[in-house]
């Protein structure tokens, strides 16, 4: 059996990569992944931990992130459409420079 | 306005001054320009007349009541040693003071009456000169030295404004700020020295016979344990200070031959008769505190006998009528100190007395021949004028000859002599102050009888036209050369038969203070008296010589014409002495270079100071900042993955802390 | 059934958003906007009475405890939906959603407020918080609308992820998520502290997004200025009260990262008084400022924390910081209120401000009065509560840290009035704005700076909601 | 309750100002005169009231802060809200034609600034204190701000970051204070007579002095904080410089009397020697560079300084002489430089410059208004007769029998006074005329009256100081220092008159006054 310390390694790492990607990714689309993957990063964590301390908390409360994650992606893409359309891009450092006015 | 017992009260006597000046300042707008003339004549003559009621009370009850003390309310109290009441207190040398200040001043009102006559200002002159009657009046008559300063720095006020009465030349306007900041000088060192006093003895002059006590203190613990003459050395040093700035004395002379830019009547009040003797008043008053300390005495003497000799020699080469007037009454005052500090104060007083005649006249009457040659003041324009102002050349003629100390037959020449005479032979006294008082008396003579033989003898040196003076700027001259002729009988000294009747008066004033003559041979007196005498006559024949109509050689020679000479002509003259006497020694070039232009340049960089460094600090901290709020802001650029690396940054940050501290 | 009493203003206004969200998608004329409005602020008010009454009631353990503080907050929170309603006229096009979206914010702030356990934590900041990204992306038809949603949601999405795993590895280290067994087991140190303060780090993280606490501040200017100005108000006040309010149960956390908190609090403070300094757009100088307020708050959330549960003192400290929203909500709200009427789809700079004198001089007095209150000048409520949160917190100790709070809030004066300045000072030549004027706002408005004075002068009417 | 009258007066009459505007200009303007004359009129009620014990006006506040309204009017107190509304009035008077743009809002301004000073003097609650304190700034920085001339919002910005960044040190201080009685369980209050019974220990009172002393001292200002004094000066309409000279900055003065010097007297007497250093320093250099300046308001703002640096000078030397000459001092900088200030303001609407360089021989079109700045520029100087003669003379006094090198010091600084004043009255009324000043008026009635009510004042404090140092000793007098040297005369007056004259006195029925013939006669010798 795996150790549940293992799991909660991996999930940090998984976090960390996913924060890096939030860091080095410019386009919108692949930022709302590495979110995802910070997110899911923590759901794991709970997982483990649910197991290092034998109760299910940490697996009900896997089960909340779940749909916020979604939801946030659903808004999130609703706006990458609108950002598409309004910007002609996804990158956000292009998006950022455009001058309004 | 008398009290129950028959005492007059004193109080009117400023009281009615100080009602016509605020009469003509409050109302006279709305009426004839004429009237506030008639007013300021009006409220001085009542003035006047009532301290001839105060007169006739002390003198007719003799030594029952010497002195009448009216306090009428507490004016500063609470504070410690600053101690006063408003209110009076005239003795004879109160009574004395006020009755030149108010006869003088009156008569010079009269005169102004008409030498005003359709002056821009005339409101506000006699508004200020009514004022300056009652700011000289409280001077004297004060109960106390605090009370005293109130007049005093409003006859210094008036002084100021009167001398830029004509405020539009920028010359009067310098003049009257330099008279006024070099009198405030000395004025700062008189508040001190009564400061000094109230911590003593207190400030009421019937306080003041406490210093003989303060003299015997080992030391007093409130001035940093100084023995108790060391400070009343310095307590009369800052009067003395004081005393200087105002009567214009070594080294605060400079201010009163400019003064002469105010209209001659002023000059004749103000800058004559009155007000530049204030500072011999005070050191009368101050009588007690300078005979504890013989060094202070000699302070006073030698500053008056300097000064007198000082003003003489300016006086010989100036060429502006009205300076050497100036510097005539910077000499004479300088003896009347000599007087005092030699510790004859009758004679001292005595000597303002005849001087407050004749000065006052011999301006009124230059006013006169100014104003009869359309505002010409230089005395080389000026000759032959005998003929056409015959009543003004005699009052002239009597005013120098007292001046001058003409024996026997002028006031001056006994006020003068007794001075010399005491400082011969009184305990402070010496003989190289006498020679030097001397000699000074055989120049005042020569610029005296200079000014006669230029002005009046002689001929016409350029084409004027003198109109008759009116009625009103004669008469007034008359009664005042009248006086400068007869007022030296007063104090006709034993050996002339006399009985010193002057001094006999003073004596309940002074007392013990009043320093004897140590010598009492008539024959003695009787031949420095001749002496003195003698001195003058030279003096006149030594004019004559040199500046009567004989000789046609004006000494020393002018490198321009005599004619064309100003005041502020640099080097009129071609002997480097002459030049330096015209310029009064150069003080004031000095003082201008030293004091004014440091000032100057101080004041400049202090405002530099201001707004570069202590501003500029400030500015420099709103700069950093600025430079705090730059640097924040080239963050917020609105790349989000900017923003979460600051994020995550913090996390680190906060991991780690988590991590460390712990 | 009485334990589910407490869960009914939150039932009420999930009813209430569902069915406004549906009933404006039936009519989207002024009738059906209207309709939907006041049935909108119906909902409301009954729940702000359930709110008042749940509290009456037993409790049991559960997620979400009724405390006195959790309904002073939640009546608030209740007050501030109400005012919104109240004051912003129904948008245009669909006003049901803007309504809907409005309730389920409040939601999302009434479960923060009475959250006791770390997971509904969560969910409480979650569900704000997807409201407010819609929100704040309302005018989609204008680009900044969209850029700022996006930034909004890419970095709370960020930070929840920070708080999401922070909050696993505090559970990691205690098993469990409610508030006070946490407390029980902490004051009995077991061996997994590490992770635990690990966690509780990555949890000041996520919390300390949602306050704008720097460094975590960066995305308020952008996102503020983007949203509508009545979302930015929300965003600024009630959003960061309500977080502050599920934080104020948790102090034993924090007694051993109060150096963090210090540094933390010392660097909001002056960094949000020093980015406004020269700002030209108002809006983001209100966010700057919202930052600046957090800053003070934490003053007081450190003096909480260094109280330790001393009881008096903390209830003392709580009914300051409960006193400071209150009197911050008040300013930021109606500051951003007036601001909103001046927008007109594009970048409102200060300069515009110059016109608001001439064209609706009440607004520009309005304005005045919340500003000064920002600013923290008397006689308004923002100079008395920051007056009570700095004494507390020097009560507490923290002489050191409430100077840097007032040298900071001196800093911070500047731009306050420089906004004064272009509403009082400056020629009205040449500026040309238009100005929304709606009757009702102008009344509400009036009302709040009333009692933004009055309040600033008889606290206790604020008090006794407590 | 008629303190809280006070108040309440002049916040009523804000609001009917800001109605008024919506009639007429000169409504307004009628409004605040009248509403300020009101004021006046319970001023001066207090003022007569007082001599009977102190005023007490306390109504529960924060009960469980500790803090109440507590208003109280002694002596002190009783004669700054006179100054306060006699100012109030003239600051009306002042504005009558100066201000024409949005006369309403100027007007609710002016009344609430009186409002926020008055609650400052009259506060004994440290809170109340502070909450007048910063009442104080928004109504200056609007009139400097928004009536002011050409560089108003600088000088509005910079009046404002000066005193509010130094009030959050006094706060701070005031809070300590505060936390300190409450831990010592001593009762949390604000209540000052309170606060200062706390027994802070020796370093405690140095800091707490400290905070309390930067939040005074830029207020009064002191040099080296001074500086933002001449540019909101400068700037401000002439209302705002008259108010600001003349009692905004004397709650500095105020607040080191009644809080700074009470909650940390040792600390105080520590402070000293370097205020009495700072005074001195003001003295002398705002002196200096006033004689530097070229414009006018900006001259009279030097002359402030260095005026104030010998009310704090009066105030530090720890003794009767000295704190009399230091209030006395705050009246009559409040006359005086108020009436330099209404002039200035007066020039500059004729003239539309303040460049003393361009002016000269003003008098000429205007005798009336050059009398009262040759008035005016004489009292600045310190001429007897004026009160500030007897203030300064009672500062120096005071500071001379501290130490008698820093009274000739302070005595020196008279001349240069002198030095700036003429050369602000010569250069303006005297000298040739430099512009063709046609349309140059000569003063309107109500600037006469304004003017007047000012120059009497003077006068009155300047035959009659006890008008003001009297109230000083009113119940409660514990504010008067007792401490340092006791001023004795070294010769008593009896002693020194010894056998001199046996003096008669007599009542005399003619005069009301405390007055009295003697007459001096050589009874013995």
């Amino acid at each position: 059996m795996v150790p549940a310390e293992h799991a909660l390694i991996v999930a940090t790492i998984l976090f960390c990569l996913g924060a890096i990607g939030v860091l080095v990714r410019r386009n919108f689309l692949f930022v709302l992944m590495a979110i995802e993957i910070m997110l899911n990063a923590a759901g794991l964590a709970f997982v483990a931990a649910s197991g290092i301390h034998g109760q299910p908390d940490g697996q009900i409360f896997f089960l909340f992130i779940l749909p916020v994650a979604a939801a946030e992606v659903a808004i999130g893409l609703a706006l990458g459409v609108l950002l598409r359309l309004r910007y002609g891009t996804l990158d956000l450092w292009q998006i950022a420079q455009t001058r309004e006015d | 306005m008398i009290y129950a017992d028959g005492t007059p009260m004193v109080w009117p006597i400023p009281a009615f001054a100080l009602l016509g000046a605020v009469v003509i300042f409050v109302f006279s707008r709305w009426w004839a320009p004429r009237t506030a003339g008639k007013i300021a004549c009006t409220a001085v003559g009542i003035s006047f007349l009532w301290t001839l009621v105060v007169a006739a009370h002390l003198l007719g009850s003799g030594a029952r009541q010497l002195a009448i003390h009216e306090p009428l309310w507490t004016w500063l109290s609470g504070a410690g040693p600053v101690d006063a009441k408003i209110g009076f207190y005239v003795d004879r040398l109160a009574l004395v003071f006020a009755i030149i200040v108010s006869g003088v001043g009156w008569l010079i009102h009269l005169y102004s009456y008409a030498y005003m006559e359709g002056d821009e200002g005339e409101r506000r002159f006699f508004g200020y000169l009514n004022l300056f009657v009652f700011s000289m009046l409280t001077l004297v008559m004060a109960d106390n030295a605090f009370f005293m300063f109130l007049g005093w720095e409003g006859v210094g006020a008036c002084s100021f404004l009167l001398i830029g009465h004509w405020y539009q030349k920028s010359e009067n306007c310098a003049a009257a700020q330099k008279a006024f900041l070099v009198t405030r000088l000395g004025d700062v060192f008189l508040i001190l020295g009564i400061l000094i006093c109230a911590l003593l003895v207190g400030v009421d002059y019937t306080n003041l016979v406490g210093f003989d006590k303060v003299r015997e203190l080992p030391q007093v613990d409130a001035f940093g344990h100084l023995s108790g003459k060391t400070v009343l050395l310095i307590a009369g040093l800052f009067l003395l200070a004081g005393a200087a700035g105002k009567s214009a004395q070594l080294p605060l002379q400079v201010w009163l031959p400019d003064a002469m830019a105010g209209p001659t009547p002023v000059s004749a009040l103000i800058h004559a008769a009155t007000m530049v003797t204030a500072g011999v008043y005070l050191i009368a008053r101050f009588h007690q505190l300078f005979v504890q300390v013989p060094e202070l005495m000699a302070a006073v003497a030698l500053v008056g006998v300097l000064t007198a000799f000082y003003g003489a020699t300016c006086a010989i080469v100036q060429t502006d009528i009205k300076r050497v007037l100036a510097y005539s009454t910077i000499s004479q005052i300088g003896y009347m100190i000599l007087g005092l500090g030699v510790g004859a104060f009758s004679l001292g007083v005595f000597h303002f007395f005849t001087h407050a005649f004749y000065k006052a006249l011999l301006f009124l009457a230059a006013g006169t021949v100014i104003h009869s040659l359309h505002g010409e003041q230089n005395i080389f324009n000026m000759g032959g004028l005998k003929r056409f102002l015959p009543r003004t050349y005699l009052a002239f003629l009597a005013g120098a000859a007292s001046l001058a100390g003409f024996p026997l037959v002028t006031a001056g020449f006994f006020s003068k002599d007794g001075i010399l005479w005491s400082a011969l032979t009184t305990q402070f006294g010496s003989v190289p102050i006498y020679l030097l008082g001397l000699f000074t008396a055989l120049l005042t003579a020569i610029y005296s009888f200079r000014l006669v033989f230029i002005v009046f003898f002689g001929e016409q040196r350029k084409e004027i036209h003198p109109h008759a003076p009116s009625s009103l700027l004669e008469w007034p001259v008359m009664i005042l050369a009248l006086f400068a002729v007869v007022a030296g009988y007063l104090n006709l000294p034993h050996a002339f038969g006399g009985g010193a009747w002057w001094e006999h008066f003073f004596e309940p004033v002074f007392k013990e203070a009043e320093a004897r003559p140590l010598v009492h041979d008539g024959a003695k007196e009787l031949l420095a008296a001749g002496a003195s005498g003698l001195l003058a006559l030279v003096g006149i024949a030594a004019a004559w010589k040199l500046y009567g109509p004989p000789a046609r050689r004006i000494v020393p020679e002018p490198v321009i014409a005599a004619g064309e000479i100003q005041n502020d002509t640099p080097a009129p003259y071609k002997s480097p002495l002459a030049n330096l006497l015209f310029a009064g020694w150069y003080f004031d070039r000095l003082y201008m270079r030293v004091f004014v232009r440091g000032f100057k340049l101080v004041a400049t960089l202090a405002n530099l100071v201001d707004n570069v460094i202590v501003d500029g600090f400030y500015e420099l901290v709103a700069l950093i900042v600025r430079g705090f709020h730059a640097l924040l802001v080239f963050f917020q650029n609105g790349r989000t993955s900017r923003y979460a690396l600051v994020m995550l940054f913090g996390a680190v940050a906060i991991t780690t802390f988590a991590l460390m501290w712990r | 059934m009485t334990e589910y009493l407490r869960y009914l203003p939150d039932l009420l206004l999930g009813i209430g958003g569902t069915t406004t969200l549906l009933l404006g998608a039936w009519r989207e004329d002024k009738a059906g906007r209207d309709f939907v409005r006041w049935l909108t602020l119906v909902f409301l008010a009954l729940a702000g009475a359930a709110a008042f009454y749940a509290a009456l009631f037993p409790q049991g353990v559960s997620w979400i405890v009724w405390t006195p503080l959790a309904k002073a907050f939640s009546l608030v929170f209740i007050s501030v939906g109400i005012w919104v309603v109240l004051c912003e006229p129904p948008p245009p096009l669909r006003a049901g959603e803007w309504y809907a979206l409005l309730q389920f914010a409040i939601i999302g702030m009434l479960v923060l407020a009475r959250s006791s356990n770390l997971a509904a934590l969560f969910l409480g900041i979650e569900t704000l918080s997807l409201a407010l990204y819609v929100l704040v992306a309302f005018r989609y038809a204008t680009r900044t609308a969209i850029r700022g949603g996006a930034l909004y949601l890419v970095l709370a999405s960020f930070a929840s992820a920070f708080l999401g795993f922070g909050l696993a590895l505090i559970y990691t280290a205690y098993g469990t998520l409610d508030v006070t067994r946490i407390m029980q087991i902490q004051e009995s140190p077991t061996m997994l502290t590490f992770l635990g303060h690990v966690g509780v780090g990555l949890f000041l993280v996520g919390a300390g997004f949602k306050l704008a606490a720097v460094p975590f501040h960066m995305w308020a200017p952008d996102v503020y200025e983007a949203a509508p100005s009545v979302v930015s108000g929300i965003i600024a006040s009630a959003s960061k009260g309500a977080t502050l309010a599920a934080l104020l149960p948790l102090v034993f956390l924090f007694t051993s990262h109060t150096t963090t908190l210090y540094v933390i609090t010392v660097i909001t403070v002056i960094a949000g008084n020093l980015l406004g300094l020269l700002e030209q757009r108002p809006k983001r100088i209100l966010a700057y400022s919202s930052i600046a307020h957090v800053g003070y708050l934490l003053v007081g959330y450190l003096a909480l924390v260094s109280a330790r549960g001393e009881s008096t003192q903390t209830s003392h400290i709580q009914e300051a910081i409960f006193f400071y929203v209150v009197g911050y909500t008040l300013a930021a709200l109606g500051a951003f209120a007036v601001l909103g009427q001046l927008e007109d789809g594009r970048t409102l700079y200060l300069r515009d401000l110059r016109g608001l004198l001439k064209r609706h001089p009440l607004a520009a007095w309005l304005l005045m009065v919340f500003v000064v209150s920002l600013a923290g000048i008397p006689p308004t409520v923002g100079f008395l509560s920051k007056f009570y949160l700095f004494l507390e917190a020097v009560k507490a100790g923290h002489v050191g840290l409430v100077l840097w709070a007032l040298g900071g809030s001196a800093i911070g004066v500047f731009y306050y009035t420089r906004i004064l300045a272009q509403l009082f000072m400056s020629a009205t030549e040449g500026v040309e704005v238009k100005v929304q004027r709606d009757r009702l706002r102008d009344v509400v408005l009036t009302a709040t700076a009333c009692l933004t004075i009055l309040w600033g002068m008889t606290p206790h009417f604020v008090f006794a909601l407590l | 309750m008629i303190l809280a009258l006070l108040i309440i007066v002049l916040l009523v009459g804000a609001v009917l100002c800001a109605l008024a505007d919506r009639v007429d200009r000169r409504v307004v303007r009628w409004t605040a005169l009248i509403i300020t004359s009101v004021d006046l009129a319970l001023a001066i009620g207090v003022a007569t009231l007082v001599s009977q014990g102190p005023i007490v006006f306390r109504l529960p506040w924060l009960p469980s802060w500790g803090a109440s309204l507590h208003f109280e009017a002694d002596g002190l107190a009783a004669l700054m809200i006179l100054l306060t509304t006699v100012l109030g009035v003239v600051a009306v008077l002042i504005s009558w034609e100066e201000i024409e743009r949005r006369s309403g809002a100027f007007h609710v301004w002016l009344l609430l600034l009186q409002v926020g000073i008055l609650v400052v003097f009259l506060a004994r609650d440290a809170l109340l204190f502070y909450l007048g304190w910063e009442l104080m700034l928004i109504p200056l920085f609007f009139i400097i701000g928004i009536w002011g001339h050409e560089d108003k919002q600088r000088a509005a910005f910079k009046f404002l970051l000066f005193t509010f960044g130094g009030s959050i040190f006094m706060l701070l201080a005031l809070l300590y204070v505060y936390v300190r009685h409450l831990n010592l369980g001593m009762g949390g209050t604000f209540e000052i007579e309170e606060l200062a019974k706390t027994p802070l220990s020796a370093s405690e009172q140095w800091w707490v002095f400290l905070g309390l002393f930067i939040g005074f001292a830029v207020k009064i200002p002191l040099f080296p904080v001074h500086t933002w004094l001449p540019d909101a000066h400068t700037q401000a309409p002439t209302a705002g410089s008259l108010i600001l000279a003349g009692v905004l900055l004397k709650t500095g003065v105020y607040g080191l009397i009644r809080l700074a010097i009470p909650l940390a007297p040792q600390a105080a007497e520590a402070f000293a020697p370097l205020i009495i250093a700072l005074s001195l320093i003001g003295i002398y250099y705002g002196a200096v560079v006033a004689f530097a300046q070229r414009d006018f308001k900006r001259l009279v703002a030097y002359s402030s300084i260095s005026h104030l640096g010998f009310v704090v000078l009066g105030l530090f030397v720890g003794n009767a002489a000295g704190y009399q000459g230091a209030v006395l001092q705050m009246v009559n900088h409040g006359l005086a430089t108020g009436g330099l200030f209404l002039l200035a303001g007066i020039i500059q609407h004729r003239a539309h410059t303040r460049n003393l360089e361009v002016f000269g021989g003003l008098w000429k079109y205007a005798p009336a208004m050059g009398a009262f700045l040759l008035f005016f520029a004489f009292a600045s100087l310190g001429i007897p007769g004026t009160g500030n003669f007897i203030g300064e003379l009672y500062v120096i006094a005071g500071t001379f029998q501290l130490h008698h090198t820093l009274g000739a010091l302070a005595a020196l600084a008279v001349l240069f006074a002198a030095a700036y004043s003429l050369k602000l009255f010569l250069s303006t009324m005297h000298g040739p005329t430099a512009r063709p000043w046609r349309a140059f008026k000569d003063l309107h009635i109500h600037e006469s009256v304004a003017l007047g009510i000012l120059c009497v004042g003077l006068i009155a404090v300047g035959l009659y100081p006890k008008l003001v140092t009297q109230p000083l000793y009113f119940p409660p007098d514990r504010l008067v220092p007792t401490t340092g040297r006791v001023p004795e005369r070294v010769i008593r007056a009896e002693a020194a008159r010894g056998s001199l004259s046996s003096v008669s006195r007599m009542r005399s029925k003619s005069f009301s006054l405390d007055h009295e013939v003697v007459l001096v006669s050589e009874a013995s010798k």
